[in-house]
């Protein structure tokens, strides 16, 4: 056993917040089976993303693609929830805190309440209010369908009791409730509370108090909601009238600008504006003129900047770089006026909006301040938690974690990251408690009976507009053998699905269609989620109407519903022609493979053996460090070479791990928790067996050919200049000028994404100049300073150091030529409005890094994977599964994913881990019934099969009665279907794509729909 | 003697034999046999003629050597004869006629496929292969019986039996002269080898050959083509299966202006001639010249085979 | 007379063609409504009989969508599909259909324009070809509803 | 096995014109393990006969079954109600199935393949010639190579003037038999063998005797 056990108790993790953040970190440890309290004191989970409309980069909400995880007869029972309830007090230390729970009283029975509305519609005034627009939603819940799924009662605000008690219909309402108060054992603790917003109240040049039709973007996303105020109408709240004309304007509440903000980037919000911009134009009328008023243009995540492209591309997006410095509305106006300036005129220009968005960044709450500092927790002036430069998540209190936009600002992925990581070390704390043994459900005489099929129709409004539901649930219904037909705008709400149960056992259902999103998404959550009411999950289809039709052919509403419903009606007939199928349980291996020796996989690995994981780390080249042993310091000066040494030295010494150097990946086959890999340690074979599998290849530093890169002394790359700032210091004092240039090779056609690390290594750089020589002048000639989160603020010491920076535009880059001893920059100042020419010393450019193409496209051949466009890792959901990968049991993490700096390497890294551990914590898997099967009776025992198979699985057996036939073993079948498609005598067919379900969707498919 | 055929006579007595080829004519033309075995009037020991060659159809071998045989130029007909186109029935109604009408040497072959020939789609009898027919024609001679068993009345036919050669085929030389022993043990009294080109392969399969005994079962005559053109040496050297054409050879013609190379061709032929003469074993020459009889004479003279010897 | 709008049937493989489907959708790029996509584990198990099949039921044009050469989640899925997509277009021929409007594509996940856009070139190609000639007035399609 | 490839589509066209109910019917022996007339291919072959003909305006109703064996009587006595419903069958089995049908029903019965010859699977997808069924197996004395089968010319004693490099000179896809008789026979050790003659063979238990018949006396009735 390890050492580690002393360290674990038999408590829980304490999970404060349930946002996404919380939600994912509360999942992640109850799937690797560590018992979780998560608390959030909202009477309903979900946290500040339920408020959003849809989110970027996907435009869409995807809410449902997490929330039903929650339900709590999901994961094993490792997942305690509990609204209403805040931590009151903590004692004790990592591994064995005491924390004092205390819930608030609903005074509504959840487990009676089945949220009819009696009460709201007779005591409106009682029902506890939620954050947002008012008078709002037609619902008071936050979401449409929260969970819990019920109401809350503010009792404070009744006056009638009794009455309030009698209205409802089944008994409900406790008035009488009093607060609980509980302590629990913790063995560690995860802040997932997330973060305020700022409130530009107090701004009165924005008119955000005065002026209804200046909103918040959070604001402005309850308006575009389809549960908002306006029921999804986009309105102007002055008038209630459409608006023609929409403005955004950017930082407000972020990089120091106003009374207030915070000296940090918050990090989202220039994505966020860039989304309000398209879903305004997309979904409610693209003749809206959209704007965005911006000072940088901040879209470093993974493939944001084709994001940034497509809004201005594709719908017409204008950006200004401006900072409007008024916001008015002159009398008798109904307009709003933006007044600003811009960099290549210095007039003032006023421009006229009918609603202006505030893109308000990120602050820290109140509440959690208080909690940070109950746990004596180290923060900043501005209030948020002080993280190890290299653990993002890990506090100054052992013991005590952080994530999301607690930790700081940031979008969706990166909490999603962090939470993840945070439940990786806090479950490190805890031990594993025993899970059920899972029983798998049989197949029944009944599923195969006569076909009941009923048609869920779970798309939500806003994610349809070009669909009506209503008249596809019409159609469904009448669709022979459909028996029930409804919609369910709740996918994302688990408690919804009881009202999905009772019907389907009210109506006898024993086939489901599902109509919603692409079954990639939808298919696995409905198996699990219908098994209980004894729905076999092969007989479960997915209608793709919404990838399929509601998006693809979203500006023309009559084809998007006529092809819904041959969708639905071909889904029928696929499920019609569907069989029960049974699935298998077999032994899971429990060791990880983790590829990669970078920091990155090191951390992955470490993290992985920490909690017991016997793992396999395989490095490419001849030693252990990767990319980063190019690096000297991180930006707020943490000494990469000690953090690798100290890697390198736990990794090589750790009993759990295996390191293979010099060391390539050969072939591979299996599937999660039963993988097979084969490697080529220095040119030996060796096959490895393991469960799960970590990628952390990295990626390659840019050499592009440009600005004289390599012909030229004087020019450099950042990684060269800042070893000669290092080791010849000496050299570094005589400088006079240094040019600094961004975005080369990156933001190009070549090379179209952001690689995010670039502008905060050249500040730090500066940084590091000035430090040795303070009279250098240092230029920085950029696009947009992307300076995310707190890298802003040594930007803007940068800034006060002297370091001059330059905004050159795409059309109009610098030029570099030899020019003697120097190299010669010509650049033009948009301000000052003319050119500039700088000898100088050194050409630091900031050349980014690039997908490790070659390598990546042989492993993702191996290891059957998708890359990117530009040749990095693609993760299942860019937003919500951020390091998960298409294929199960595959995780990616750091450079690999996309490039990013040290710390977000390592969080990955642990965010991998975590995820991986979820899969090694099976002591068994459930073989999905995806495999061919052999009519003996027909099978003619030809060899096709045999030979056609990819991976030589089926074989000629002789049975009882001496007959040779194919025989497909459903454990090695990967389920391709070859065999199948080849057999010339029709006796193979692939489960779940047999030829009757292929060919009765073709029927319909090609049957005409009456629309 | 086992028979009165020339041939046989003329190895008998220990001369170099020389045999040359003559094709007969795709139509009802005798005068043009006549014409074609004019050329070869004096300058050989025995005239084959092919039957139905490269799988074309021509007048038969049987009429066409009765013609030659009636011409009056003192010539002896070599009749060839495939296993290609007939039964064995037919193929010894055939021998018994061509006996009757004074043919007594022959030449027993399988034929080239028809696939090669202006009848693509005909059968492929093959009812025996090359080595069961000349068991057959030896039987018919030396036993007086028939293939089925049974007597043939009156006098057996005495033909002397050729087979042909090839030293160049596959699989290698050591097969192709086992191929040859099996030959001789079936019946063949001489052999017409394939056109040699390269003489030190053909030294080769000579030698094992001769380490096998054959030479002295049987007389061997090697076969010799004058190349009329560079662009026939190519063609015989890429197209034809089982002919081995040293690049040498294709570049001596090569090398040649056009007008020159008919007369390079055959001082070419005749030097080869030289060499083989040398090889031990050989007992003749069988000249090939397709299509070009007329050139016979030339080469005969030029490789001091001239006169041939009246017995 | 309204414009011919082909119907063209796209087997497409789950992972890379579907998911590529997917893209397209996400990113709202549009394709013509009469393709309609029919999902496979892997091209490979696209069978010559679904393919004729498509053609008898009505289809204008089938379109098998795998990943990639090289790229096949099952090695060589997509490059059997490719044979067998020949073999049936001579089958095609024979039948006297034009063997144009059967055609195999291969791309990745990752490129959602390009599903887009193969989509709307085959419509365009078939479109230009006119409806299948054995879709006849009689023919099964337009009974079934 | 016995192989076969199917008959141009215009060719079955023409024979079943006449007619509009066809029981189109396949064998799992043989010609569905060279993949020819199995289940597969009648799937194939009935969508390909109805489209051609819905092209000249004709619906045909076509039923595929597809039987155990084609060549057996009680095998084919299974599709009796089916032949009753039918105006025309096409076989897609080989001669000896279509004859089978085309004996016992009063129906046309038509040969959807060519039946070719009897051979083995090189690979998947290819099958070449190995057996001529000469009714005297000469085997045992080739190498286990039959010259009859798989020499274009039938050679019973060594490689004619063609050979080379391996491959008969009809065409280079085919290897020369005695090339590969040779090798075996090296391989074995029994190069002697070869110089062994075959005697002239006697054809009148090949086909050259007329049909052919065998008869178990032990069991048949």
């Amino acid at each position: 056993m390890q050492k580690k056990t002393k360290l674990q108790s038999n408590g829980s993790v304490l999970v404060v917040g349930g946002g996404l953040g919380g939600i994912r970190a509360a999942l992640d440890l109850a799937e690797a089976r560590k018992d979780v309290i998560l608390v959030d004191k909202a009477p309903c989970i979900g946290g500040l993303m339920t408020q959003l409309d849809r989110t970027f980069p996907t435009n869409n909400c995807d809410l449902c693609t997490v929330a039903p995880f929650t339900a709590k007869d999901s994961r094993g029972g490792h997942l305690d929830m509990r609204g209403l309830t805040t931590v009151t007090a903590v004692k004790g230390k990592e591994g064995n805190f005491t924390v004092s729970l205390m819930t608030a009283p609903r005074f509504v029975n959840v487990e009676k309440c089945t949220a009819c509305g009696e009460c709201q519609r007779k005591y409106p005034e009682c029902v506890s209010f939620a954050p947002g627009l008012d008078p709002r939603a037609p619902t008071c819940m936050r979401y449409p369908k929260a969970t819990p799924y019920a109401y809350v009662i503010d009792m404070a605000k009744c006056a009638d009791k009794e009455g309030l008690k009698q209205c409802c219909p089944v008994g409900a309402i406790e008035t009488d409730a009093l607060p609980k108060v509980e302590e629990a054992q913790c063995g560690s603790i995860i802040l997932a509370a997330g973060a305020a917003l700022f409130d530009p109240s107090h701004l009165d040049y924005f008119g955000y108090a005065a002026q209804p039709d200046v909103v918040t973007s959070l604001e402005y996303e309850r308006i575009l909601s389809a549960s908002g105020p306006t029921g999804g109408k986009l309105l102007r709240p002055s008038n209630g009238q459409p608006p023609k004309k929409v403005a955004w304007i950017q930082c407000v509440g972020s990089r120091g600008l106003q009374k207030g903000a915070g000296a940090y980037c918050s990090s989202a919000c220039c994505m966020f504006a860039l989304k309000e911009a398209m879903v305004t134009r997309e979904r409610f009328d693209s003749e809206i003129e959209t704007t965005i008023f911006y000072m940088d243009m901040r879209a470093f995540g993974k493939d944001y900047e084709k994001y940034l492209n497509r809004a201005k591309e594709q719908y017409g997006v204008r950006l200004v770089h401006s900072r409007p410095h008024d916001v008015l509305r002159p009398v008798g106006m109904d307009k709003l006026q933006i007044l600003y300036t811009v960099d290549e005129a210095p007039k003032h220009i006023t421009e006229e909006f009918d609603m202006v968005v505030l893109s308000t960044g990120f602050k820290m709450n109140e509440d959690v301040k208080k909690l940070a500092e109950d746990l004596a927790v180290e923060l900043y002036a501005d209030g948020f938690p002080k993280t190890d430069c290299f653990n993002a998540v890990a506090t100054s209190v052992p013991g005590v974690y952080v994530c999301g936009t607690l930790q700081g600002g940031k979008d969706i992925p990166e909490t999603m990251t962090q939470a993840s990581a945070a439940s990786c070390l806090a479950g490190a704390k805890v031990a594993v408690t025993p899970r059920p043994k899972a029983e798998l459900p049989a197949v029944t005489p009944e599923c195969a009976g006569s076909p009941r099929v009923g048609v869920l129709v779970t798309l939500c409004d806003h994610e349809s507009t070009a669909l009506d539901t209503t008249a596809l649930v019409e159609y469904a219904k009448s669709i022979p053998h459909v028996v029930c037909a409804a919609a369910f705008e709740a996918a994302c709400d688990p408690s919804s699905f009881d009202a999905v149960k009772a019907a389907i056992l009210a109506n006898g259902v024993n086939r489901v269609v599902v109509a919603g999103s692409s079954p990639r998404y939808e298919l696995e959550k409905y198996q699990a989620m219908l098994a209980p009411v004894g729905i076999n999950k092969y007989l479960i289809e997915v209608a793709n109407i919404r990838e399929q039709a509601a998006w693809v052919h979203a500006g023309e509403p009559a084809a998007a519903n006529a092809k819904a419903k041959q969708l639905v009606a071909m889904a029928v007939a696929g499920v019609m022609a569907a069989k029960p199928l049974a699935d298998h349980v077999v032994p899971a291996n429990k060791n990880a493979l983790v590829v990669g020796g970078g920091v990155t996989g090191m951390t992955a690995a470490l993290e992985l053996a920490g909690q017991g994981a016997k793992v396999c780390l395989v490095e490419k080249t001849a030693e252990l460090g990767g990319v980063a042993r190019n690096l000297v310091k991180t930006i707020e000066g943490g000494d990469v070479q000690a953090l690798i040494a100290d890697l390198v030295e736990k990794t090589t010494s750790h009993p759990n791990i295996k390191v293979f150097t010099a060391t390539e990946i050969v072939d591979h086959s299996g599937q999660v928790g039963l993988f097979r890999t084969g490697l080529s340690v220095n040119g030996a074979y060796k096959e490895i067996e393991h469960g799960a599998t970590i990628l952390a290849t990295g990626a390659t530093p840019n050499q592009p050919q440009a600005f004289l890169l390599g012909e030229n002394s004087r020019v450099c790359t950042q990684l060269d200049l800042q070893k000669v700032v290092n080791e010849q210091p000496k050299e570094v004092k005589k400088w006079k000028n240094v040019v600094m240039i961004q975005c080369v090779g990156s933001r190009d056609a070549d090379n179209p994404n952001c690689s995010r690390l670039c502008c905060q290594s050249s500040i730090k750089n500066a940084l590091a100049i000035l430090k040795e020589n303070p009279n250098a002048r240092i230029f920085v000639l950029y696009r947009d300073l992307r300076t995310y989160g707190r890298f802003e603020e040594y930007y803007q010491k940068a800034r006060e150091l002297g370091v001059i920076f330059v905004r050159y535009s795409v059309d109009n880059p610098p030029k570099v030529e030899a020019a003697g001893h120097y190299a010669n920059v010509t650049f033009t100042d948009v301000i000052m409005g003319r050119q500039v020419v700088v000898s100088a010393d050194c050409v630091g450019l900031s050349t980014g890094f690039v997908a490790s193409r070659k390598s990546n496209e042989a492993l993702a051949k191996v290891f059957g994977l998708p890359l990117t466009d530009d040749g990095y890792f693609a993760e299942m959901h860019v937003k919500l599964r951020p390091v998960d990968m298409d294929k199960a049991g595959f995780f990616v993490a750091g450079c690999a994913h996309s490039p990013k700096v040290i710390a977000e390497n390592l969080t990955q890294a642990r965010a991998a881990a975590s995820r991986a551990m979820t899969v090694l914590a099976n002591d068994t898997l459930v073989q999905e019934a995806k495999f061919a099967h052999v009519d003996r009776a027909r099978c003619a025992a030809c060899l096709v099969c045999v030979r056609a198979c990819p991976f030589d699985v089926p074989q000629i057996t002789v049975d009882d009665k001496g007959l040779g036939r194919s025989y497909i073993d459903p454990v090695k079948c990967h389920g391709c279907g070859t065999c199948a498609a080849e057999c010339p005598a029709k006796a193979i067919q692939l489960n779940q794509f047999e030829d009757v379900q292929i060919l009765s969707s073709l029927d319909q498919l090609l049957a005409k729909v009456n629309a | 003697m086992k028979t009165n055929s020339n041939l046989e006579k003329v190895l008998a007595a220990g001369h170099l034999a020389v045999t040359a080829e003559c094709g007969p004519p795709r139509g009802a033309m005798p005068d043009k046999v006549r014409e074609r075995a004019a050329f070869l009037e004096g300058v050989c020991d025995a005239v084959n003629v092919t039957d139905n060659q490269t799988a074309m159809v021509r007048m038969s071998s049987l009429s066409a050597s009765v013609i030659i045989k009636q011409a009056g130029f003192g010539l002896n007909p070599l009749l060839q004869m495939v296993s290609r186109d007939r039964n064995r029935l037919s193929m010894q109604a055939d021998i018994l006629g061509a006996y009757s009408l004074g043919i007594d040497t022959m030449l027993c072959l399988s034929g080239d496929h028809t696939k090669f020939g202006d009848h693509p789609n005909a059968m492929n009898v093959h009812d025996l292969d090359s080595i069961q027919m000349l068991q057959m024609v030896k039987g018919m001679r030396d036993e007086g019986k028939f293939q089925g068993g049974q007597d043939i009345k009156g006098d057996p036919p005495k033909m002397f039996i050729g087979a042909a050669a090839n030293p160049f085929a596959g699989p290698n030389v050591q097969v192709r002269a086992m191929r040859l022993a099996k030959k001789v043990r079936a019946g063949a009294d001489f052999i017409q080898t394939q056109c040699i080109f390269n003489v030190d392969k053909f030294e080769q399969w000579m030698e094992i050959v001769r380490k096998m005994g054959l030479h002295k079962q049987t007389a061997i005559l090697a076969g010799v083509t004058p190349i009329k053109s560079v662009g026939a040496a190519r063609y015989m050297q890429k197209k034809v299966p089982g002919m081995d054409v040293p690049q040498e050879i294709v570049d001596r013609m090569a090398a040649t202006p056009k007008e020159k190379q008919p007369e390079e061709g055959i001082k070419i032929c005749v030097e080869m001639m030289e060499r083989i003469k040398k090889i031990e074993g050989v007992s003749g020459f069988h000249i090939m010249a397709i299509e070009w009889e007329e050139k016979v004479a030339e080469i005969c003279e030029k490789a001091g085979l001239l006169p041939r010897p009246q017995l | 007379m309204e414009q011919f709008e082909p119907v063209i049937v796209a087997f497409c493989c789950h992972y890379c063609a579907y998911t590529a489907a997917d893209t397209a959708g996400s990113q709202r790029l549009s394709y013509p409504v009469g393709v309609k996509i029919v999902r496979v584990p892997c091209t490979g198990k696209v069978d010559a009989k679904h393919l004729l099949t498509a053609f008898e039921k009505g289809a204008d044009g089938v379109l098998v969508a795998g990943c990639l050469v090289g790229d096949c989640h099952f090695k060589d899925g997509n490059v059997k599909a490719a044979r067998r997509v020949e073999f049936t277009k001579k089958y095609l021929e024979e039948i006297g259909i034009e063997a144009e409007r059967l055609e195999m594509v291969r791309m990745s996940a990752g490129m959602g324009r390009e599903f887009a856009e193969t989509a709307t070139a085959i419509t365009e190609k078939i479109r230009a070809l006119g409806p299948s000639p054995v879709k006849g007035k009689n023919c099964c399609c337009g009974k079934a509803a | 096995m016995i192989t076969a490839e199917r008959k141009p589509l215009e060719e079955l066209l023409g024979y079943i014109a006449p007619y509009s109910r066809i029981l189109l019917l396949g064998c799992n022996e043989c010609v569905t393990v060279c993949a020819a007339g199995g289940r597969k291919e009648v799937g194939l072959l009935a969508s390909a006969l109805k489209m051609a003909a819905r092209k000249s305006g004709k619906e045909l109703q076509i039923v595929e079954h597809t039987l155990e064996r084609q060549c057996d009587p009680e095998y084919v006595e299974e599709v009796a109600s089916m032949v009753a419903q039918a105006d025309a069958v096409v076989s897609m089995a080989c001669g000896c199935g279509v004859q089978q049908m085309a004996m016992r029903y009063a129906k046309p019965v038509f040969p959807a393949l060519n039946t070719k010859f009897m051979g083995g699977s090189e690979r998947q997808g290819v099958w070449d010639e190995r057996c001529a069924g000469c009714g005297n197996c000469l085997l045992g004395v080739t190498g286990g190579i039959c010259p009859i089968a798989r020499c274009a010319k039938r050679l019973m004693n060594g490689p004619c003037g063609g050979s080379a490099n391996g491959v008969c000179e009809i065409t280079p896809d085919v290897p020369c038999a005695w090339h590969l008789i040779w090798e075996r026979l090296e391989e074995l050790g029994q190069t002697e063998d070869y110089l062994e003659i075959i005697p002239a063979k006697d054809w009148k238990t090949a086909q050259g005797g007329g049909p052919r018949k065998i008869i178990r006396e032990d069991l048949a009735e």
